[in-house]
């Protein structure tokens, strides 16, 4: 549709006009707007170019216009939102969209597990103070899946180089445990007296075989476990 | 100590980088500092990429090594890192043995019957073609485009459409027993100490930092809230004292009698 | 775009042809990929569909299809790997990209990508495999790494004395590295049979070798060579 409509405006618009339309540019900001993951302002987008090679606003703000543009016939749309453009799917496509998210979920990994109970004890950690403890290095789509969940967040930064983020937990990882306080947390030493008849299976592999152990457990353990846990400890 | 093994060639890749420059030669005088030579045998993976480098350096092909000549160069290297007390792993040790062995062979009369089973020689140079094969795979894997450097999956963003995004369920237990698994590593695996102080002081941490954030100070009396009684003020005060020991805040007085502040930690490095 | 590529169809092929690529379907198929947020099988896709509505899989095939070539010339592309189609950002789109980051990609160790290279071509393979070819032991934390980015798992136990774990790598490591099948890494260069070539090189005349070894050994070794090696050694 946009070649057609494009055309059209070939027949309208000066020439001087269209040529602005610097297709590597183009090329660049859509790249950058699907990546990001989150609304980026013009001007955001601009500061990600290298500063000898910025683009204007204009020229940034032609490209995006000219995105939109592009994606009008499609599932997906180049929005501008409170706090930025973003690609979104559009709204006509929620029935089909939804039937996909009422899938099952996948589960989480090992790995995720670990990092979470760590920056729960451990709080406020950096990356580097997780990865030291766990002895491997935690991977940045992982670090995302926290945050996304928003069981995570950033609450500042070290102040030694590179300035790494100090995360800790949210509100929302305690509503989420059924838990009011990080105190209500049983003691590593009650974690220690766990009984570990299911981690030495998951030990082997955190891959496939882990989801299955998973699964073993939650038919095992009741929620009344948890409270418990929480009972002894006090 | 004899160390004319180190023949010049013209093209040898850097053994490694030490500060930007590349290091391309084991130094050829007598006196090595003990530092390159580390910086020689970590530029390793083991005693078969030594090998492989010593043969590769002399323009040997691996079917075709003279094995009393690598073997003394071999065993040189492995002399000279000994006396220098550098850690070597036992691999290496085997692997000069192993030659020795196949050298002090070699100089007995050859019986074709007993060499049937299993030539050391013939063993070796097939590992070493495999490792090096490996090697080559290794090298053109690291290569390969790849997730996080030069591939970006992308989505587009769902949260105007009006659906319940199931997300995957997490018991408490499943929690605790992963940090379980992190303990019982790290006392194997390292003297990490993991401290035990009462998690509502980790809590409160967060809180201090989360406050301090985008705030040029905080007076030290903010931190505390009355309505938390003694046990608050409590959690409060070693809550100071464990971020401004691990350094994540400074605590600051302009002059006496000034009240007390408490301010993100300045960077030591700028 | 589309329509107007559709129009030019039109003319060109026969109309049952067209009518294969469903719009609407096409819509969907795209729509679903773009919001997945992992590689989706051209069978998953069709899952989503509600029954009674599900299109063939040659259907969902041809809209993939479609969508492929649609995207050929932007800066994002639909590209198969090991676990099914995904969209991602044109490789040459990266060095961009990959402003948006602070954090800088991880770099993985010699001893990492040797490792992972072995499991890779030799699967399945034990630790002791490993560490025969590489000639040095594999650390724990090496293995764990490996496991814990899900690039390698325990597929079951070679009955041997300890019962070691035999590793295989996943879909996930092909996907990391952008591939669809294990056929796809770079190919390894095949061992000469060093029974025929060296060791009996010198009762045997070479022709006695079969065809394929001699065609792996003239790319390496040159016959002379190979006589001098047996003088060197006796």
């Amino acid at each position: 549709m946009t070649l057609c409509e494009s055309e059209q405006q070939l027949a309208k618009l000066p020439e001087e006009e269209l040529i602005k339309v610097d297709m590597e540019i183009k090329q660049i900001v859509e790249a950058i707007l699907f990546v990001a993951n989150r609304p980026m302002t013009i001007r955001q987008v601009r500061q990600v170019f290298p500063e000898l090679e910025r683009p204007e606003s204009g020229e940034i703000q032609k490209a995006v216009d000219a995105i939109t543009e592009d994606y009008s016939s499609r599932s997906v749309e180049l929005k501008l939102v409170a706090s930025g453009y973003r690609f979104q799917v559009k709204e006509v496509m929620a029935p089909w969209v939804s039937r996909l998210f009422e899938e099952k979920p996948p589960k989480y990994s090992r790995a995720l597990l670990e990092t979470l109970a760590i920056i729960a004890y451990r709080q406020p950690v950096t990356r580097g103070d997780i990865e030291d403890i766990r002895g491997v290095s935690v991977s940045s789509t992982l670090m995302r899946t926290l945050l996304d969940r928003e069981w995570v967040r950033v609450i500042g930064h070290k102040e030694i180089p590179g300035r790494p983020a100090l995360y800790s937990t949210t509100k929302l990882f305690l509503d989420y445990f059924d838990l009011s306080s990080l105190n209500e947390l049983p003691t590593l030493q009650e974690i220690e007296d766990l009984e570990s008849s299911v981690i030495s299976n998951s030990e082997n592999s955190p891959a496939q075989e882990d989801n299955e152990n998973q699964e073993a457990t939650k038919k095992t353990i009741k929620v009344t476990d948890r409270q418990e846990a929480t009972t002894t400890f006090q | 100590m004899d160390l004319s093994i180190v023949e010049s060639q013209n093209k040898v890749p850097p053994l490694a980088i030490v500060d930007g420059a590349p290091v391309v030669e084991l130094p050829e005088d007598l006196y090595i500092p003990p530092d390159a030579l580390k910086v020689f045998l970590e530029a390793f993976e083991g005693p078969l990429d030594l090998l492989l480098y010593l043969i590769r350096r002399q323009n040997l092909d691996i079917l075709n090594i003279p094995i009393a000549e690598i073997t003394k160069q071999y065993i040189r290297y492995i002399e000279v890192m000994k006396d220098l007390q550098l850690e070597l792993a036992a691999e290496y040790l085997l692997m000069a043995a192993l030659l020795a062995e196949i050298k002090s062979r070699m100089l007995l009369p050859r019986q074709v019957a007993e060499e049937e089973d299993e030539d050391p020689r013939a063993t070796l140079i097939r590992k070493l073609q495999e490792y090096e094969n490996i090697k080559k795979a290794a090298e053109e894997i690291g290569q390969l485009p790849r997730e996080e450097r030069d591939i970006f999956p992308v989505t587009a963003d769902v949260s105007d459409v009006e659906i319940k995004k199931k997300l995957p369920d997490v018991q408490l237990r499943e929690l605790l027993l992963a940090f379980q698994d992190v303990l019982k590593r790290t006392e194997q695996l390292s003297h990490h100490q993991i401290t035990r102080e009462p998690l509502s002081v980790r809590e409160r941490m967060s809180t201090i930092l989360e406050n301090l954030k985008g705030e040029n100070h905080l007076f030290f009396s903010q931190l505390f809230i009355k309505t938390e009684g003694k046990h608050g003020v409590v959690v409060s005060f070693l809550a100071v004292l464990e971020l401004c020991k691990e350094g994540l805040i400074e605590i600051i007085q302009r002059e006496p009698f000034d009240p007390v502040r408490i301010r993100t930690a300045v960077s030591q490095a700028s």
